[in-house]
């Protein structure tokens, strides 16, 4: 099951982050995905060795951590969506499925006008948005 | 890595085993050492002491005469080490050479020697070698001694060696050769002992798994010692996997015991796997290996009981292939990790980072400190188990345990219960600070991490690493680490990780009692955009949780602190920070401090220039992200002209505040409520002035809360405000510091004050163009109209007025002073006043287009003047920039000047032009071939007769609307260049300077003759020396006051040629009319060569004449014909003589004489004349030819 | 389906903004009302990009993302390309639309005068005040193109040329670093 | 009755030119945003807001007229019928329907299930005090301006502020029923 998700600014600052555990873990996963932006610029910088995934938005399993496995998207305005999940065989297909429908959930929240570009996402029918996304994160593809 | 036995650790090596000639063992092992491959030796004294070596070996070895069918453990401790140190692949026999060649009794004892030998290695296959040690000449030793001797050892022939050491030549070579047989009889005898093992593999009868482990490790091993690593690695891996099935299904020992020891014995085998591998470059399959070790292993925790024996065991897997990782990185640098992404499970950059192992290490490490934490809480036990755990001892196998039982001399060894082996684990655990081995972890993740700039991740290890300095109570570490990661946190925004650092930077200041750190970190939390709940409930750190209240709660702490409020005596959490009376806490806030967003000051003058005295407005804005509204007391307004500082204190707070020292006498202005909202603008906009000059700025705005917090924010432009952290509030519509749409873009925190108006006139009384040449005065005036001028300076500077500039190095000058244009040749102070004084005190500046003069002080309504003196080397308009720069007070504390500035457009005329013409003598033409050239060729330079008398008329003619006088005209040849021709004229000096009306010419006429042979002539230098005319002072002012100007104009060359003829004419100064007169021409031939010349005369109707018309003759080189007529006039007045014209054939020159020369005055009767002297110049000169 | 409005609510909008910014907040501080039109255009780019490059890779070069705003980015705006790009391949590129379709409504709008004499009668000659209001209106599509290169991380400055009607071209000028 | 029947919204808004309303709605939105960050006081934003519907809106009247011929219509329940049925259609793409007549017959409630202007919007929490939509009133005030009916459009519920619809009353304040300008032209 996904425990967390980040939207990450082309800064580097986090504009969304939210966890779903009932574990008293959220500090640990704002750690993670922080942590994981450094994979994150590893893949960007040297697409070489990303190899056929270059330019492609989905940047795939970033790394593997102790009971955790961390994903990454990365979209054409370098921004960085995370998904930090526990389940331990994931299928690509429904984490780009889910990344999918959470960028265009992130598209129509920074369309609100009050939303100020490069600064937090407070909306809340973003977050609401978002928690169902991640609630039917892996039927959506498995059937 | 280090606590594994050494055998473990380094591969395998040869075991050798020498036996007599001891005095030989030394040189042998060290050239044995350094062999490739190395070998090991075991050197024995003499024969007699093999035994010892081996007979303990037969009695500990039971596995192959009864393979028990249970085997009590998988690994032998020390059956590594054994073979590594006590079973010789080779035995070698060495004997002294006479011992074969000697007497009988030695060649007995050698014999029996070599059976003992035999027999102690028969049944294992060691390999046995003999060495015949020679000392002297070798071909003693007869064949068949040798043969005997072979026959008696039973070895090869080539395994019977002849070593002479003291032959240093053949030494080195056969050592090289022992070496080598050496490692070839090891190699077979390893295959050998490999092949051994495997048949009992291979056939199945083998009854126990863990034997299969045993032996497939043996084979690897065996193979390491040939170093046939791909075999090694084979039954290594091979090993493990059988291991692997073990688990569960061996009831051998103790549950936790046999996971123990299976762990254990994974471990070794995964080391021997990884090492291999990595050593063999293969770091891909390492880390895959290391991978699926970790995988299989990680959920084999086994007895709750044990669970921290598992987070250890895990811990080290990890620490180990780090360090494993990191040293093959070190050999083979640079590989390129390349993910799989074709695997299901692709590998990531991350897996190839030896910092990823030693973080997850330490946190399996901290896992099992927890787990430790609790079992020692609970193992409270009997103590007769306590003292069991004192007797507990490796046991003979590998990752097994006993506890020793003496009994009198014999001591033998008990299998330990659960219970009781992890009673010993838990007190050999309490042994360790595992939080220190924790850091020490961490540390290597941190700083790998940071080497290759990872900075978050390294962030993160540096934080874990901080909370355990902080635990463990070392503040100083701890501080210095969370500082630098906050800094991270904070440029990235990550509010929620940076609130935790900020908790515990808090708690170490307020451990060490640093109030400014507290107080600093506390409003910086407090100030944090965390609005709502972050979803950070339950582990929080010290900070508590990241939300709104809890900012509120830090907020009230900290404001409670500085407000000295009694209440706090209570929260004994704060006991170590007080703030004793009278003591004040200033924070500084400027651009790059966290602490912009507790308070930040922008301010913005509304116009951009004031002038001084006049008032203008000012509006400070303060903006507090603080989650509570801030009462604050009092602000003081800082300016860099301190005068303007004032003071704005809070109507509503009746206490004063006071002020830091030095502004009481400035002005204060009362706000009727200074409370600074949350996230609201707090603008307050007043009047400043100020009557100094230059610029205005506005430095700092210090807010003064309570009676010991200031809060000193730099003042900072709106126009310039944008860069505020990037997480600044998210939920906010962002607010400008100011109303005035046009100030927020552009308003400045400091304005311009503009200088006063000057009272002090600068006049320039500068008369006309000026001369080319002549040193041209421009009087400079300062009056003064209601200023004192002190320290005054005067700039003077010349611009061209066209901008081409005064300096032209492009046009080449012969005189390097020309290479200005306009120069400025000094400044002369006023009449009485004279230079020398004025240099020593004041500053004078002069260089070619600019200067500078200092003026002494002058007194309200004085004056003063001084006059520059400027010349000009070309004709051409300059301007000229005067500035007078100085100050009003003679205090020197008020140095604001005040400028006058003043410029003039000044023409430069050439005062004289110059230019000559040549003339030939009177009634004289030479023919000059060149002249008839002339049209055809570009030449234009004049060409003269050779050693002719030439006349060269100079005239000057003065071009300025002014009258000139004219001191001197002279032709000067340069002193270098050697003189060409004789210059006569007249004195040098006018007797009285000739005075030259505007458009008048003045005239000189100069005498130029040459003799010498030459082509060109130069002439020299036109020289002339005059000024203006004084007018009427003229008469008195002396020649000695008044400086003569110099103009110069080189003269052209000529050409200088020889005429091959000459005409000349012959006839009366004048005639009468109706008497005759002879006119003769004269044609002198210069040349050797005969002159055939046609002539002819044309008639003349004022004249009768009678000769030839025309005609043809010849003139004989060197010689003259005379052509003469006789005329008679007709007519009165002037009259042209009958035109002559001839043709020199040889030149095929046609030519006339000018006309000029041949007119004749006719009289109408005969006159009669009276001499006269002329006094005009002009004849003089002319009579001076 | 995508949703969509009558055109002339999008163009009575941009005309009325662009008057109120001009004739009522800031009527004599022209060089004010433009910052504020085109920062509005700006925001509107800046979302606009968001929305459109959803679902493609990465650009990997400014051609790239150029190229997009003349393509898809324009036909979603207009339902046409841009008409032809220029650039000196040193970060100046222009984009030439031949029939720009706001000036095109702007200028045959009838109202638009007739706007001018409902807010001030004071208004200059009309021709010349058509001609102020259309520079002022090209400052919003010149923010939205700033906004959505911006968002692409290219940073540049964004003017428009109208010497030629009712084409118009937007050059890019690309901020080094 | 009109002689000739108004053409209905959708045929309208169907031969209409129309655009991409995601432009429509950010436009208005960065308008939003921008005045109230140069006014800063949610009141003045609501005031500009309406005054640029106003003047929108004696534009629109125009083109509106013209397309949907209706025929001019003095009476004001009729007026306000065909803006709700036509006139949004045409416009927005979206239907609106009239309500709460009050007895005389001069004020009634415009009903708007669905807006346009609103999609992606959420008002922070320190703009509560905003009409967002304040635009479409003063349009609608305006138009009816244009055809000589002075009216006062108030917002009695706003989905923005959580509730279910948008509702706008529309109250006539007085109608001068004489011939407006536009008779000429046609």
């Amino acid at each position: 099951m996904i425990v967390c998700v980040a939207v990450v600014g082309h800064q580097n600052n986090p504009l969304f982050i939210q966890s779903f555990t009932e574990a008293d873990d959220a500090l640990k996963l704002h750690h993670i995905v922080h942590c994981s932006l450094d994979v994150v610029d590893e893949r960007v910088n040297n697409p070489k060795k990303s190899g056929p995934m270059l330019n492609e938005t989905f940047l795939g399993l970033l790394y593997p951590i102790e009971n955790y496995k961390v994903y990454g998207y990365l979209t054409n305005t370098k921004v960085k969506f995370i998904l930090v999940t526990t389940d331990l065989d994931v299928k690509d297909a429904d984490v780009r499925n889910f990344f999918r429908r959470f960028h265009a959930a992130y598209v129509d929240a920074v369309s609100n006008p009050f939303h100020v570009p490069g600064k937090k996402i407070t909306s809340r029918t973003f977050a609401e948005r978002v928690s169902t996304i991640v609630k039917s994160f892996g039927f959506s593809s498995a059937g | 890595m280090e606590e594994y036995p050494e055998e473990l650790r380094t591969p395998p090596v040869t075991l050798a085993s020498l036996v007599g000639c001891p005095e030989l063992h030394s040189l042998i092992s060290t050239h044995f050492m350094s062999a490739q491959p190395p070998i090991n030796t075991l050197a024995l004294p003499d024969v007699s002491k093999i035994i010892y070596l081996f007979n303990n070996k037969t009695d500990s070895d039971p596995t192959p005469t009864a393979p028990s069918p249970l085997v009590p453990g998988i690994f032998k401790r020390d059956w590594l080490l054994k073979h590594r140190t006590k079973l010789p692949a080779i035995l070698a026999a060495l004997f002294p050479s006479h011992h074969l060649t000697g007497d009988p009794a030695q060649w007995q004892q050698l014999c029996s020697d070599l059976d003992s030998i035999k027999a102690v290695i028969r049944g294992r296959n060691i390999k046995f070698a003999v060495v015949v040690v020679v000392n002297d000449n070798v071909d003693e030793i007869s064949e068949d001694r040798m043969i005997a001797l072979r026959k008696r050892a039973e070895v090869d022939a080539k395994y019977v060696i002849v070593l002479n050491p003291n032959d240093a030549a053949n030494l080195k070579l056969s050592l090289h050769r022992m070496a080598s047989t050496f490692s070839e009889l090891a190699v077979a005898y390893y295959r050998e002992e490999g092949r051994r093992v495997k048949q009992r593999i291979e056939k199945k009868n083998v009854n126990s798994v863990e034997l299969i482990v045993r032996y497939c490790f043996k084979v690897a091993v065996y193979a390491e010692f040939r170093s046939d690593w791909p075999e090694a690695l084979k039954f290594y891996e091979e090993a493990y996997h059988t291991l692997r099935e073990i688990v569960g299904v061996t009831t051998r020992l103790p549950a936790v015991q046999r996971l123990v020891e299976i762990k254990t014995i994974a471990e070794q085998l995964h080391f021997k796997i990884s090492t291999l591998l990595l050593h063999s470059g293969k770091v891909t399959e390492a880390v895959a290996w290391f991978r699926q070790h970790k995988n299989a292993y990680k959920r084999l925790v086994g007895a709750p009981e044990g669970t921290f024996l598992h987070w250890e065991w895990m811990s080290r897997q990890f620490l180990v292939f780090g360090e494993l990782l990191e040293t093959s990185s070190k050999t083979t640098q640079g590989f390129a990790p390349i993910i799989l992404s074709t695997s299901s499970k692709p590998l990531c950059e991350w897996e190839y980072y030896p910092a990823y192992y030693y973080q997850l290490a330490a946190h399996y490490l901290s896992e099992k400190r927890s787990v430790l934490e609790l079992a020692i809480s609970m193992s409270e036990t009997n103590n007769e188990i306590d003292s069991v755990v004192d007797s507990v001892v490796p046991s003979v196998y590998v990752g097994q345990f006993a506890r020793l039982l003496e009994q009198g001399d014999n001591v033998d060894m008990l299998p330990l219960t659960d219970e009781e082996y992890i009673c010993y684990a838990v007190s050999e655990g309490k042994r360790f600070r595992d939080s220190l081995e924790i850091i020490a972890l961490l540390k290597k993740a941190y700083e790998s991490y940071s080497s290759i700039k990872i900075m978050r991740m390294s962030s993160f290890c540096g934080f874990q690493m901080a909370k355990e300095y902080f635990a463990e109570g070392d503040i100083g570490n701890a501080k210095q680490i969370l500082d630098t990661i906050a800094s991270l946190y904070r440029k990235e925004g990550w509010v929620t990780l940076l609130w935790d650092v900020l908790g515990y930077l808090r708690e170490c200041s307020r451990k060490v009692g640093a109030i400014k750190d507290f107080v600093e970190y506390s409003l910086e939390m407090a100030a944090l955009p965390i609005s709502s709940d972050t979803g950070v409930r339950r582990d929080i750190g010290l900070a508590g949780p990241a939300n709104l209240l809890q900012r509120e709660i830090v907020h009230n702490e900290v404001f409670e602190l500085v407000n000295g409020d009694s209440g706090l005596a209570t929260n004994e959490r704060i006991n170590n920070l007080k703030i004793t009376e009278g003591e004040s806490l200033q924070l500084e806030v400027d651009l790059v401090s966290p602490l912009r967003l507790v308070m930040l000051a922008s301010v913005s003058f509304h116009e951009q220039t004031v002038k001084p005295g006049a008032s203008t407005l000012i509006t400070i804005s303060l903006l507090s992200r603080l989650p509570l509204t801030v009462d604050i007391d009092g602000l003081e307004i800082q300016f860099n002209q301190s005068n303007c500082n004032f003071l704005i204190t809070n109507g509503q707070k009746s206490q004063l505040v006071e002020v830091s020292d030095g502004i009481q006498q400035h002005r204060t202005e009362i706000a009727p409520s200074l409370s600074l909202q949350s996230n609201k603008w707090l603008r307050l906009t007043y009047d400043v002035q100020t009557d100094k000059s230059g610029k205005l700025e506005c430095l700092s705005v210090i807010a003064k809360i309570g009676s010991h917090l200031s809060i000193c924010c730099r003042a900072e432009s709106p126009a310039s405000l944008d860069s505020l952290p990037l997480w600044t509030l998210g939920d906010f519509v962002q607010t400008v510091p100011i109303k005035d749409p046009i100030l927020v873009l552009s308003g400045q925190k400091s304005t311009q004050v503009e200088e006063p108006d000057p009272l002090v006139d600068l006049h320039l009384g500068a008369s006309g163009p000026a001369l080319v040449g002549e040193v041209f005065l421009v009087p400079v005036t300062l009056v003064s109209k209601g200023h004192d001028v002190y320290s005054g300076e005067l700039k003077i500077n010349l611009v061209d007025v066209k901008g081409g500039g005064l300096f032209s190095p492009r046009d080449n000058e012969p005189h390097a002073m020309d290479s200005h244009h306009v120069q400025l040749l000094g400044i002369s102070g006023p009449e009485g006043e004279d230079d020398s004084q004025l240099d020593s005190d004041k500053i004078k500046k002069i260089q070619q287009s600019f200067g500078l003069i200092s003026v002494p002080i002058i007194k309200n309504g004085d004056s003063w003047s001084c006059k520059l003196e400027i010349k000009w080397h070309r004709p051409k308009p300059i301007m000229l920039y005067v500035s007078l720069g100085y100050s009003p007070y003679s205090d020197e504390l008020n140095t604001q000047t005040v400028h006058v500035h003043k410029n003039l457009q000044i023409e430069g005329h050439n005062a004289i032009v110059l230019y000559h013409q040549y003339l030939m003598p009177f009634r004289q033409d030479p023919l000059l071939l060149s002249k008839n050239k002339k049209a055809s060729e570009s030449d234009h330079s004049e060409s003269l007769p050779l050693n002719q008398k030439n006349v060269l008329v100079v005239s000057a003619k003065n071009c300025t609307e002014l009258p000139l006088r004219l001191k001197s005209m002279s032709i000067e040849v340069e002193d270098n260049a050697e003189r060409t021709c004789s210059i006569q004229h007249g004195s040098e000096e006018l007797a009285n300077p000739a005075l030259l009306v505007p458009g008048e010419e003045f005239k000189k006429v100069f005498s130029v003759s040459s003799n010498k042979n030459k082509s060109k002539l130069s002439l020299g230098t036109v020289c002339l020396r005059w000024r203006r005319d004084l007018g009427v002072e003229e008469q008195c002012a002396t020649t000695s006051t008044l400086s003569w100007v110099v103009t110069k104009q080189k003269l052209p060359n000529v050409n200088l040629e020889l005429p091959p003829l000459i005409v000349s004419f012959e006839c009366p100064p004048y005639a009468v009319v109706g008497d005759p007169f002879t006119y003769y021409i004269r044609i002198s031939n210069q040349t050797q060569l005969l002159q055939e010349i046609k002539y002819s005369l044309g008639d003349a109707q004022s004249f009768v004449l009678s000769g030839y018309h025309n005609d043809t003759i010849y003139v004989l080189p060197k010689s003259e014909h005379i052509l003469s007529y006789k005329l008679v006039p007709l007519v009165s007045g002037m009259q042209q003589l009958p035109k002559f014209s001839m043709t020199s054939v040889r030149y095929s020159a046609a030519y006339q004489p000018s006309n000029s020369s041949n007119s004749v005055f006719i009289f109408p009767s005969k006159p009669h004349f009276k001499a006269t002297v002329s006094t005009n110049s002009r004849v003089e000169s002319v009579v001076n030819l | 389906m995508v949703r969509e409005v009558s055109e002339s609510c999008v163009d009575s909008l941009l005309t009325e903004m662009v008057s109120c910014y001009c004739n009522r907040f800031y009527v004599n501080k022209p060089e004010l009302a433009a910052r504020r039109i085109e920062a509005i255009g700006y925001q509107v780019g800046h979302q606009l990009s968001e929305r459109y490059t959803m679902e493609r890779p990465r650009f990997t070069d400014h051609l790239e993302a150029i190229k997009f705003i003349c393509k898809d980015f324009w036909s979603e705006l207009f339902k046409k390309q841009i008409d032809n790009l220029k650039t000196n391949h040193r970060g100046t590129f222009v984009l030439q639309d031949n029939k720009f379709r706001w000036l095109a409504r702007m200028s045959v709008d009838p109202s638009t005068d007739k706007v001018s004499s409902v807010e001030d009668n004071t208004s200059p000659t009309a021709e010349n005040k058509a001609a102020q209001s259309m520079s002022m209106h090209l400052y919003f599509p010149c923010g939205i193109i700033r906004g959505a290169l911006s968002n692409l991380g290219i940073p540049c400055a964004v003017s428009a040329d109208i010497s030629n009607l009712p084409a118009c071209s937007f050059v890019v000028r690309i901020k080094a670093g | 009755m009109p002689p000739v029947a108004p053409r209905s919204g959708d045929a309208i808004f169907a031969n209409v030119e129309r655009v991409n309303a995601e432009l429509f709605t950010l436009t208005y939105g960065a308008i939003v945003r921008q005045l109230l960050t140069d006014l800063e006081e949610v009141e003045e934003v609501n005031k500009q807001l309406d005054q640029m519907g106003y003047n929108i809106g004696i534009r629109l009247i125009d083109e509106f007229l013209a397309k949907s011929n209706v025929s001019r219509c003095n009476d004001f329940r009729e007026t306000t019928d065909v803006i709700a049925k036509v006139g949004f259609k045409m416009f927005l793409g979206v239907t609106a329907s009239v309500t709460n007549w009050d007895a005389d017959g001069t004020c009634c409630s415009i009903v708007l299930e669905d807006n346009p202007l609103v999609d992606f919007v959420e008002l922070p929490d320190n703009c509560q005090g905003l009409y967002y939509c304040n635009i479409l009133s003063g349009v609608i005030r305006g138009a009816l301006d244009m055809v000589s009916m002075k009216t006062e459009v108030t917002w009695l519920r706003d989905v923005l502020r959580g509730d279910d619809v948008f509702e706008l009353q529309v109250k006539l304040l007085k109608h001068v029923p004489e011939e407006y300008p536009y008779k000429d032209d046609e």
